[in-house]
C-alpha cells in the first residue's frame, strides 16, 4: 500500500513577489536599468553576480533578466532591460513607483571566490554586459583579492555601450583596464571600431593565471571563444552565460535547455568545457 | 515610458452642455498611462492650448489626448501646439466628444459614457502612437501638360513664364483644341481665332515651352516631385527641324479627305495641317491616307489594283524634310508636376432617333455650324446648307442633345450650350436679317457675367423665338425639314419648316479620359469627367500629390473658366516647383522584413505602385514601400496575411488596442 | 483472493462519487472517446481501447491560471490559483496512470509546481487494466504493462461477472470505504503485448546517434503539427503569458510544444534549434535521453496516441528500431 | 450587450467619406442613439477582417464599416477591395452563428450626415430588436 | 492505378535523380503498418523502390515544396494536390523551374487511418472536380473527364439551421480545439513566417486554449484561406480532435464562386480574389 505524504501548503513558484519599481533609467537608446524594491521585508532575495529573475510586467507577462546588482550593496535589485519584445516594452512604459513582480533568484553564478589570485577577463557585448556589472563591481570591492583585470566592453554604437558612466571608476583601481570598442563609431567617438573578437586577438591576454568571462550575443560568443582558444585559454578558463528562451526559470517548461541541462537551472553560467558539446545547438 | 494627457474640451456649452466634463476627466485620470487630465472651456483657444503645453512641460507628458470636437477640424492645429512645446507632432490623438457624441446625443448620462470610452479608445491608441518625421525628397523643376487647348496652352504659359520648363503634349498635329473651331465667342463676341492664334503662338515660341504635337502620353511612373513619363511621339513623317512649313506640299498632294477639324464640312489634303493657324505651323502626313503609304502597303501583297506611288509631297519638298523611314518613338521625361487639360469632345447626336440619328445633312451640331460661320471654315464665313449649299432661312435650334438627358445617360449640363446658341441666333441674324431662328430649350441657364443681357439679346434684338419643350421629331419633308415640338408653355404642339436644324450638342469628356486617369491614379466619375481633390476647395487638386487637372476635362465649362482653371493649376504647379524639396507624409506603410513573406499581395492592391520589391541579404524577394508614393490608405496591411506590413498612424497594434479597451472596458 | 465489484455496483458506486466530487470518465464527444467530466453515469464509456487525448489535461489544464492579481489604490495583490476540487477519474489506462507519476519527477521536483501538485492531491485515479492492447500499444516495452497497477489508485480488472477492484493507495482505500466487494478466486491473467520495441539501452544510442543526418531526414516528413505532444500523456511543455479583462489581470499557463517553430526563438530574434531537424531531434531525445538522464524512465509510456495521430506515420517505435540500427552501425 | 441590455455597436468609419458624414450629422444635429463607438480608419479597405472578428469574438453586438460610395474612395480603390473581403467574411460569420445583420457595411458620403444618423439609427434599433448574442 | 502507377512513378523518378534533374523527389511509400501511406523522400535512385501509388495516399505533398525553396525537387501530386501549386506559384512561394510535377490521375483516396484502411472513398472525392492533375510535367494515368458542376449539400445543410444552432454548433467545435494548429501547420496555403494567432503584438488571439480564442482562431484560420483554399482537406484529416474544418472551407469556397466566380489554384495567372476587384459587381453589401 502506498502512504500519503501529509498534505503541505506548497508555495507556488510562479507567483512572484510584489515589488516596486524605484527608478528607471536610460542606459541607451533602447536599454533602461531598472531598481526594484521589494514591498514586502520577509521575502528573502539574496543573490550572486551572474543569477537572473524574473521581472513582470503585470497584464503582459514576465521575463528573464540577469541581475545587475549585488546584494551586499543593498541598493535594490537592478536590472538592465533593452526594448525587444512586448514584456521589454511594457517595463520601458513603467513609471517610478509602479507595481511590478520579482521571482527569483535563478540560475547558479559566477565563482568568484574560486577566481581569487587569478587575473581576470571580462569581456561583455551590448546588452550581454549587464549580468557582467555585478561581476566588476564585487572584484573591484574586493580589488585586493584578484590579480591583473581586464575589462573590453563591446557595443554596435557608442550609444549603445552600456553602463557608460561607470567606465571612469571601473578604470580607477591600480592594474585594472576598462578596454571600449564598437562596431561603427559616430561623430563623437574617438575610440576603437572594431569587433570584440579581433579586439581581444590585438589585445592578447595572457592564459596563465587567467580566466575569461563572456557576456553576449550567441554570435559574439561564439568567435569569442575561438579566440581565447587560439591565445591558449583552456576549456575550464573560459566562463560565459548563455541565453535560453525561458518561460518558468524552474527547470520545468524545457525549453531552454542545451541538451539535458536547463540554461536556467542549470546555467546560466557555464564554462566552456561544460557546454563544448552542446555549442552548435546554441 | 508613457505620460499621457488628456485635455477634455467644454467648447463652450456644445460639449459640456450634454456631456459630464468633470466625469470624463476624472475618468481619464483612472485610465492606465495617463499621468495627466485636465479640461477648458475651449482647448483650441490660446488659452487652452497654452495649458496642454504648460502640462507637457511640468508634467512631463509624452503623449497627449485632446477631447473636443471632429479631429477633421483642429488635428493640425493640436499637433502644432505640442509640436512648440517638444513633443514630436504625430504623439497626439483626437477623442472626438462634439460631432459624434455631444452634438448628436441628448441623454446626458449614456453621452458621457459614450465620451469616457472615446477617451479610452484615444488613450490607447496614443499609447502606440510614435514619433512620425516627414521625408525630404528632391522634386524635378518640369512640369508637363497634358493637351494643348485653351485650357493647357494657359497653364503652360504660365508655369513657363514663371521659370519653369515646361513640356506641352498635344494629341493632334496642332494645340489650339476646341477653342480654335469656334468663330466668335460669347457674350462679348470677339473673333476665337483672334484672341486664341497669339497664345498658340507663344506657345511655340517660349524659350521654356516644349511643344510636343503629335504625342501622348502613355505611362506614367513616380511621385509628386519625382514623374517618369512615357510619351508617344507619333510619326509625322516631316522633319520638323527642317520643315519651313511653306506649304507646297499641301497645297500640291492630290490625295484629297474629309477635314475632322472641319468636322466633315471640309476636305484636306494627305499631308496636311489642320487648319491654317496650325502650330506647329508643319505638316504631318496622314499614314491612313497618303497614296505613297497605300503603294507600299501594294508592292507587299500586289493585290489589286497598283496604285500610283505619288511621291509628290517628297519631290517638291524645298527642304527634303519628307521623311519616310520615321518611326513612331517613346520618350521618357521626368516632370516634378504634371497638368491634366485633356479637355472635351462633342455628344455624337446620331443615338437621337427622333432628330434623324445622324442621316440628314441639314441637321448640324452646333460645332459644325461654328466651321460653316468661321472664316477661315469650308464655306469661308457662309452659312450654307450642306445639302444644297443654299443660305438657309428658318433655322431651328435644339438645346440639351446630350446634356441633361437620363435616356442617353448624360443628366448634366454642359453649361455652355444656352449661351452659344444665342450667340448663333445673334450671330446668324447679323449674317442675313431674312434668317430666322427658333429655339427649343429646357432652361435657359444664362449664369455668368452679362450672360443673361446676351441670351436676351437673341430674344429681343435679333428675334429668334424660343420655344419651352422638346422636340419630338425631325423629318425631311423635299427640301424642308418638318420639325415637330411642343411649346409648353402654351401647352400646343408646334410645327416648323425649318432649313437647316441646329443641335445644341453637349460636352462629354475626352476619348481616352479615363484611360488617363487610371495611368495617373486620379479619379474620374461615371462620366469620365476628372474627379478633384475637393469640389470647392481643391479644384485643381487631384487625389495624386503633383498632379493637377483643369478645363473641360474636369466638367464642363466655357472658355473663360477654362482659362481661369489653366492659370489656377500653373499656380498650384509653380507652387510647388519652386519649393526645393518636398514634404511627405509619415503616415504611410512600412515593412517589416523578417515577416515578409513575399506573397506580393500588397503589391497587388496599392492603388499608388508604392510596394517595390527588394531582395535581402539573404536572398529572399520581400516588399518594400516607396514611402514617397504610399499615400497611407492601408490596404496592403490588410491584404498581408503575415501582418508584415503596418501603417503608421493606424498600426494594426493602435487599431485593436482601441476595440480591446473598448471591449474589455 | 480476489475482489469483485459487480457492473451495478460500479455502476452505484460511481453514482455515488458523483455526489460529492467531479467525476471524469471516457465519454463520447463528437466522434471522439475523451476523458470529461461526466453528470450521469449513463454517459460512461466502458468499452474503449483508450482516449484520443490523454487524461493529462486534469493535472496540467490546457489553459491554467497561475495567479490573479487584485489592485487596489497603487497596490496589487496576486492571488494564487487554489484548487478545491476533489475529482476523481475513473478509467484510466496503467500507461496514462504512469505518464501522470512519470510527471511527478518534473513537477514536484524542488520547487515544485504547486498546481500540479494541487491536482495531483485532490485527484483520485481509478485505473482499467486492458484486456485486449491495441496494434499501436507498446507499453511492456517501456517498462509496464496492460495490467500495471503502480501509478493509480485503484485498479480495476474487467472479468465475467464484473470488475476485480485492488485498492493501490489509501487514497483509494478511502474512496472504497463502504463499496461492498464480493470475495471470487478468479485468477487474473495479464493480457499481453504483441508490439516489442527495442527499448533497450537506447538512451546510450541517443548519445552516439545524435549527430546523425537520420534527424534531418526524418524530419522531412514532418509538417511539425505538434499533435504527438498534445496527445502525449508525458509531453509537458507549456507557455506563459497574462491576459487582462475588465481591469483583471491573470497569469496564465497552457500547453506549447517544442516542436512549434519560435518555440525556442529568444526575443533578439536568434533561435537555436530553427530548423526542423533540432526540434524533432528535441523532441526524441527529451523522451529517451534527457529524460531519463534526469528522472530515471523514458518519457514515453507506450500508449501509441502519437504512433495513431501522426499525420505524416512518424512512428516512434521504428524510429527507436531505427536509432539502434544506426547505433550498432556507430559501434 | 451593456448593462441596460443596449447594443455594443463599434462603427469603422473611414476619414474621408462616412467620418466626415459622422461629423455632418453632428455639424446638423442629426441625434441617433449614443450605443456607437466609433474608430476613425483612412480607408474602409484598412479595416482589418481580424479586427471585426475580435468585435464579436469580444462579445461586440454589432459591427458596422462605412465607407465612401463605391467610385469616390479617397484611395480610388480601398472600398472596392473592402468590399469583396467584408462580402465574404459577412458570410463566413454568418455560417459561423453571427447574423449577417449584425454585421452591415454602408456606403456614407461626407455630405451625408442625415443618412449616417438614419442608418445608426436604424441599426441600433434593429440590433435592439435581435437582442444580445446567444452564443457568445 | 496500384502497381502501374508506382511504376511509372519510380521509373521517373529514377531517371530524375539519375539525370541530376532534382536533388530529392516527394512521393509517397507505405508507412509503418504497413497498409496506408506517408509521405517519402528520395534523395538516391537506388531508394526509389520505395516509392508507391495506392488509394490512400491522401498527403498533399506540395506542403513540402516550401521546405525545398530554391532547391530543384519533384512531387508527386494528385489533381486536389496540384492546384496548390498554382497557389504557391501565383503567391510567389515555389518556382516553377525548380519544381518538376509527377501528376497522378487520381480516382480518388479511401478513408483511412493508421493500419486501417478502408474501400469506402473520401466524402470529399466523392464531389472531387480535379481528379487530373492542372499542373504536371510528367503524367501518370489517362486524363479523366471531370463532370460539372461543384455541390455544397453539405453547406446547405448548416445553412438550414437557425443562427443559433449554428453557433452553438461551431462554439462546440471550438471548445473541442486544443489549438495545436496542426490544420495550418497541414495547409500547403499557410507559410506565413509568423501566423498571426502566435503574435504577441498584436496579440490578435489570446494565450487561453479557450471556447472563444479557439473561435477566433478558426474563423480566421479558415478566412485567411477564403479564395485560396484548393480543397485539399488536409487541415480536417490531421485535426487530432475532428473538427469539421472543410465545412467552412467548402463555404468559401462555395461563396468565392458564387461572388467572384472563381475557383483556387486553377491556373497561375488568375488573380485571388481578396487582391483584385471589378467596379461594378453586385456583392449584396449596401446596394
Amino acid at each position: 500500500m502506498v502512504k500519503e505524504a501529509t498534505e503541505k501548503v506548497i508555495p507556488n513558484p510562479f507567483v512572484p513577489y510584489p515589488a516596486t519599481l524605484t527608478s528607471s533609467v536610460d542606459l541607451t537608446t533602447d536599454v533602461k536599468l531598472f531598481t526594484l524594491e521589494l514591498d514586502r521585508p520577509e521575502d528573502e532575495f539574496d543573490y550572486k553576480p551572474g543569477q537572473f529573475a524574473f521581472v513582470s510586467a503585470f497584464g503582459v507577462g514576465e521575463g528573464p533578466f540577469g541581475l545587475a546588482s549585488v546584494a551586499y550593496r543593498k541598493e535594490g535589485l537592478q536590472f538592465a532591460v533593452r526594448r525587444v519584445g512586448t514584456v521589454t516594452n511594457a517595463l520601458h512604459q513603467l513609471e517610478p513607483g509602479a507595481k511590478t513582480g520579482v521571482r527569483g533568484p535563478f540560475g547558479n553564478f559566477f565563482p568568484l571566490d574560486d577566481y581569487k589570485g587569478k587575473n581576470i577577463i571580462i569581456i561583455g557585448g551590448g546588452i550581454g554586459f549587464a549580468p557582467l556589472r555585478p561581476v566588476i563591481t564585487t572584484i573591484l570591492d574586493n580589488r585586493e583579492d584578484y590579480g591583473e583585470v581586464l575589462i573590453l566592453n563591446g557595443a554596435r554604437s557608442p550609444s549603445d555601450l552600456c553602463f557608460a558612466s561607470e567606465f571612469d571608476d571601473w578604470a580607477k583601481p591600480p592594474r585594472t583596464k576598462v578596454e571600449l570598442t564598437v562596431d561603427a563609431g559616430d561623430d563623437n567617438w574617438n575610440g576603437r571600431v572594431a569587433l570584440i573578437p579581433d579586439v581581444l586577438a590585438e589585445l592578447g591576454p595572457s592564459p596563465k593565471d587567467a580566466i575569461a568571462i563572456i557576456c553576449g550575443p550567441p554570435i559574439m560568443i561564439k568567435f569569442t571563444l575561438t579566440r581565447l582558444k587560439n591565445l591558449g585559454f583552456g576549456d575550464e578558463q573560459i566562463v560565459t552565460t548563455l541565453e535560453g528562451k525561458m518561460k518558468c526559470g524552474l527547470g520545468k517548461c524545457f525549453r531552454c535547455n542545451v541538451g539535458e541541462k536547463y540554461v536556467c537551472r542549470d546555467g546560466p553560467v557555464f564554462t566552456f568545457a561544460e557546454i563544448s558539446q552542446f555549442i552548435e545547438q546554441f | 515610458m508613457s505620460r499621457i494627457g488628456v485635455f477634455v474640451c467644454h467648447c463652450g456649452t456644445n460639449i459640456g452642455g450634454i456631456v459630464n466634463v468633470p466625469e470624463v476627466v476624472e475618468a481619464a485620470k483612472a485610465m492606465p498611462l495617463v499621468a495627466y487630465a485636465d479640461e477648458n472651456k475651449y482647448t483650441c483657444s490660446e488659452v487652452g492650448q497654452g495649458s496642454i503645453r504648460d502640462a507637457i512641460r511640468e508634467q512631463k507628458l509624452d503623449r497627449v489626448v485632446v477631447a473636443a470636437c471632429s479631429p477633421r477640424m483642429h488635428e493640425n492645429t493640436f499637433r502644432k501646439t505640442v509640436a512648440t512645446a517638444g513633443l514630436n507632432p504625430y504623439l497626439l490623438e483626437i477623442a472626438n466628444l462634439r460631432e459624434h457624441c455631444s452634438w448628436v446625443h441628448s441623454d446626458s448620462k449614456k453621452a458621457t459614457a459614450k465620451a469616457i470610452d472615446h477617451v479610452r479608445m484615444a488613450v490607447a491608441k496614443v499609447a502606440r502612437h510614435e514619433s512620425l518625421f516627414p521625408k525630404q525628397v528632391g522634386l524635378t523643376k518640369r512640369a508637363l501638360v497634358i493637351g494643348g487647348g485653351i485650357t493647357g496652352i494657359q497653364a503652360a504659359l504660365d508655369i513657363a513664364s514663371a521659370g519653369h520648363e515646361v513640356v506641352l503634349v498635344e494629341k493632334e498635329p496642332s494645340v489650339g483644341g476646341r477653342m480654335s473651331q469656334l468663330d466668335k465667342t460669347f457674350p462679348t463676341l470677339d473673333c476665337s481665332a483672334c484672341i486664341l492664334t497669339p497664345k498658340m503662338v507663344d506657345v511655340a515660341q517660349h524659350p521654356n515651352i516644349t511643344l510636343l504635337s503629335y504625342s501622348e502620353v502613355k505611362e506614367v511612373r513616380g511621385f509628386v516631385g519625382n514623374f517618369e513619363v512615357d510619351i508617344l511621339k507619333k510619326a509625322k513623317m516631316v522633319d520638323h527641324k527642317t520643315c519651313t512649313g511653306c506649304g507646297t506640299c499641301w497645297q500640291k498632294c492630290p490625295e484629297k479627305v474629309t477635314s475632322e477639324f472641319d468636322l466633315g464640312l471640309g476636305q484636306r489634303t494627305a499631308i496636311y495641317i489642320p487648319f491654317a493657324q496650325a502650330v506647329p505651323n508643319k505638316p504631318v502626313i496622314d499614314m491612313e491616307n497618303c497614296r505613297y503609304q497605300k503603294y507600299l502597303k501594294w508592292t507587299q501583297t500586289e493585290e489589286g489594283k497598283k496604285p500610283p506611288e505619288c511621291r509628290i509631297c517628297e519631290k517638291l519638298c524645298p527642304t527634303k524634310s519628307i521623311a519616310w523611314e520615321q518611326q513612331e518613338e517613346i520618350v521618357t521625361e521626368k516632370f516634378g508636376a504634371l497638368v491634366v487639360a485633356t479637355g472635351f469632345k462633342t455628344f455624337d447626336h446620331s443615338v437621337y432617333g427622333e432628330y434623324g440619328a445622324g442621316r440628314y445633312p441639314d441637321v448640324i451640331s452646333s460645332l459644325q455650324l461654328e466651321r460653316l460661320m468661321s472664316a477661315a471654315g469650308p464655306t469661308e464665313g457662309e452659312v450654307l446648307r450642306p445639302s444644297d449649299n443654299t443660305h438657309p432661312k428658318n433655322i431651328v435650334f435644339i438645346q440639351c442633345v446630350g446634356s441633361r438627358d437620363d435616356k442617353v445617360g448624360r443628366p448634366y449640363c454642359s453649361k455652355v450650350c444656352c449661351m452659344y446658341t444665342a450667340k448663333h441666333a445673334i450671330m446668324l441674324k447679323e449674317h442675313d436679317p431674312e434668317v430666322q431662328c427658333y429655339v427649343f430649350y429646357i432652361d435657359i441657364r444664362a449664369g455668368g457675367k452679362d450672360f443673361e443681357e446676351f441670351a436676351r439679346r437673341a430674344q429681343d434684338e435679333s428675334g429668334a423665338v424660343y420655344l419651352r419643350g422638346r422636340v419630338s421629331q425631325i423629318y425631311q419633308d423635299g427640301k424642308t425639314l418638318k420639325v415637330l415640338g411642343e411649346d409648353s408653355l402654351i401647352g400646343r404642339p408646334v410645327e416648323i419648316d425649318a432649313d437647316l436644324v441646329v443641335l445644341a450638342t453637349g460636352m462629354e469628356a475626352s476619348e481616352d479620359a479615363d484611360r488617363l486617369a487610371q495611368t495617373l491614379h486620379i479619379s474620374y466619375n461615371i462620366y469620365n469627367f476628372l474627379i478633384e481633390a475637393h469640389p470647392k476647395l481643391r479644384p485643381v487638386e487631384t487625389q495624386t500629390d503633383g498632379v493637377f487637372v483643369a478645363g473641360a476635362a474636369v466638367g464642363p465649362r466655357d472658355i473663360p473658366d477654362c482659362v481661369a482653371h489653366g492659370s489656377a493649376a500653373a499656380a498650384k504647379v509653380i507652387g510647388l516647383l519652386s519649393q526645393d524639396s518636398l514634404t511627405t507624409d509619415p503616415l504611410t506603410a512600412i515593412v517589416a522584413p523578417m515577416k515578409c513573406v513575399g506573397c506580393f499581395a500588397c503589391k497587388a492592391v496599392c492603388p499608388f505602385n508604392a510596394i517595390e520589391e527588394q531582395t535581402t541579404r539573404d536572398g529572399r524577394i520581400i516588399a518594400s514601400v516607396n514611402e514617397s508614393l504610399c499615400k497611407g490608405c492601408g490596404l496592403c496591411v490588410v491584404a498581408c496575411r503575415p501582418g508584415a506590413i503596418n501603417l503608421r498612424g493606424f498600426t494594426n497594434q493602435q487599431l485593436l488596442s482601441e476595440v480591446m479597451t473598448l471591449v474589455r472596458r | 483472493m480476489t475482489k469483485i465489484l459487480g457492473k451495478t455496483g460500479l455502476e452505484s458506486w460511481l453514482h455515488n462519487i458523483m455526489q460529492e466530487r467531479a467525476l471524469v470518465a471516457p465519454k463520447h464527444v463528437g466522434d471522439l472517446i475523451l476523458f470529461d467530466p461526466v453528470q450521469s453515469v449513463d454517459e460512461v464509456v466502458f468499452d474503449y481501447e483508450n482516449t484520443n487525448l490523454s487524461p493529462k489535461e486534469f493535472f496540467f489544464p490546457r489553459t491554467d491560471t497561475l495567479f490573479t492579481t487584485k489592485s487596489q489604490d497603487n497596490d496589487v495583490e496576486l492571488i494564487p490559483t487554489i484548487i478545491d476540487q476533489e475529482t476523481v477519474i475513473f478509467g484510466i489506462r496503467p500507461c496514462d496512470a504512469r505518464g501522470i507519476a512519470m510527471l511527478d519527477g518534473p513537477y514536484l521536483d524542488d520547487p515544485a509546481d504547486s498546481l500540479w501538485a494541487q491536482h495531483r492531491n485532490k485527484t483520485t485515479m481509478i485505473g482499467l487494466s486492458c484486456t485486449k492492447p491495441a496494434p499501436q500499444c507498446f507499453c511492456t516495452s517501456v517498462g509496464s504493462a496492460p495490467n500495471d497497477s503502480s501509478s493509480v489508485d485503484i485498479m480495476l480488472t474487467e472479468v465475467d461477472d464484473g470488475y476485480a477492484v485492488e485498492a493501490v493507495t489509501e487514497k483509494g482505500e478511502r474512496l472504497l470505504q463502504g463499496v461492498e466487494l464480493k470475495e471470487s478466486d478468479v485468477t487474473l491473467s495479464a493480457p499481453s503485448c504483441d508490439t516489442s520495441v527495442p527499448a533497450e539501452g537506447i538512451v546510450e544510442t541517443v548519445k552516439k546517434v545524435f549527430d546523425s543526418p537520420y534527424w534531418s531526414r526524418l524530419a522531412d516528413r514532418c509538417i511539425h503539427c505538434n499533435v504527438c505532444a498534445y496527445v502525449c500523456p508525458t509531453c509537458y511543455c507549456f507557455d506563459i503569458r497574462d491576459r487582462t479583462d475588465k481591469g483583471k489581470i491573470e497569469r496564465i499557463r497552457t500547453w506549447e510544444s517544442c516542436q512549434s517553430k519560435g518555440f525556442t526563438r529568444i526575443a533578439g530574434g536568434h533561435d537555436p534549434r530553427a530548423d526542423k531537424g533540432s526540434r524533432l531531434r528535441q523532441r526524441f531525445c527529451h523522451k529517451l535521453l534527457y529524460f531519463p538522464q534526469q528522472f530515471g524512465p523514458l518519457s514515453c509510456v507506450g500508449c501509441g496516441r502519437c504512433v495513431v495521430s501522426c499525420p505524416v506515420n512518424i512512428d516512434i517505435r521504428e524510429i527507436i528500431s531505427d536509432l539502434q540500427e544506426l547505433g550498432a552501425k556507430v559501434g | 450587450m451593456s448593462e441596460d441590455n443596449s447594443p455594443l455597436v463599434i462603427g469603422f468609419l473611414c476619414n474621408w467619406c462616412s467620418y466626415a458624414g459622422a461629423d455632418m450629422a453632428g455639424t446638423s444635429r442629426q441625434a441617433y442613439p449614443p450605443n456607437i463607438r466609433i474608430m476613425r480608419v483612412p480607408c474602409s479597405g484598412r479595416v482589418d477582417p481580424l479586427l471585426i472578428v475580435k468585435c464579436f469574438e469580444e462579445g461586440a453586438d454589432a459591427v458596422l464599416v462605412a465607407g465612401c460610395h463605391p467610385g469616390d474612395c479617397h484611395y480610388t480603390e480601398g472600398n472596392y477591395h473592402g468590399r469583396r473581403r467584408f462580402a465574404l467574411l459577412r458570410d463566413l460569420l454568418d455560417f459561423m452563428g453571427i447574423e449577417k445583420e449584425r454585421f452591415r457595411i454602408e456606403w456614407i458620403s461626407a455630405s451625408e450626415g442625415k443618412r449616417f444618423a438614419k442608418v445608426v439609427s436604424e441599426f441600433t434599433d434593429e440590433m435592439t430588436k435581435l437582442g444580445p448574442r446567444k452564443v457568445g | 492505378m496500384g502497381e502501374d502507377f508506382t511504376q511509372q512513378i519510380r521509373d521517373k523518378a529514377k531517371e530524375l535523380l539519375e539525370n541530376g534533374a532534382v536533388e530529392c523527389v516527394i512521393g509517397y511509400e507505405t508507412g509503418s503498418d504497413g497498409v496506408s501511406a506517408r509521405p517519402a523522400f528520395i534523395y538516391d535512385a537506388a531508394e526509389v523502390d520505395r516509392l508507391a501509388f495506392d488509394n490512400t495516399c491522401t498527403h498533399n505533398l506540395v506542403k513540402y515544396l516550401l521546405d525545398k525553396k530554391g532547391k530543384s525537387t519533384a512531387v508527386v501530386v494528385k489533381g486536389c494536390d496540384s492546384r496548390a501549386l498554382n497557389l504557391l506559384l501565383s503567391e510567389r512561394q515555389i518556382q516553377r523551374d525548380k519544381v518538376y510535377v509527377i501528376g497522378v490521375v487520381c480516382p480518388g483516396v479511401v478513408e483511412w487511418g493508421w493500419n486501417k484502411r478502408s474501400e469506402q472513398l473520401q466524402k470529399r472525392c466523392n464531389w472531387c472536380r480535379q481528379h487530373t492533375p492542372v499542373v504536371s510535367d510528367f503524367a501518370v494515368g489517362e486524363p479523366i473527364t471531370e463532370e460539372p458542376p461543384a455541390e455544397f449539400a453539405d453547406v446547405a445543410e448548416m445553412a438550414t439551421k437557425t443562427a443559433e444552432d449554428r453557433a452553438t454548433f461551431w462554439r462546440d467545435q471550438a471548445e473541442r480545439c486544443i489549438r495545436c494548429y496542426a490544420c495550418r501547420q497541414a495547409c500547403p496555403g499557410c507559410y506565413c513566417i509568423d501566423c498571426f494567432v502566435e503574435l504577441l503584438d498584436p496579440e490578435w488571439v489570446g494565450i487561453r486554449i479557450a471556447p472563444d480564442e479557439n473561435w477566433m482562431w478558426n474563423t480566421i484560420r479558415a478566412y485567411h484561406l477564403g479564395g485560396r483554399c484548393i480543397s485539399c482537406n488536409e487541415c480536417e484529416r490531421v485535426c487530432p480532435v475532428n473538427i469539421p474544418l472543410s465545412l467552412l472551407n467548402r463555404k468559401l469556397e462555395q461563396e468565392v464562386l458564387d461572388l467572384f466566380d472563381y475557383k483556387a489554384g486553377m491556373s497561375e495567372d488568375a488573380p485571388a480574389p481578396l487582391i483584385t476587384f471589378k467596379k461594378d459587381e453586385n456583392l449584396g453589401i449596401a446596394e
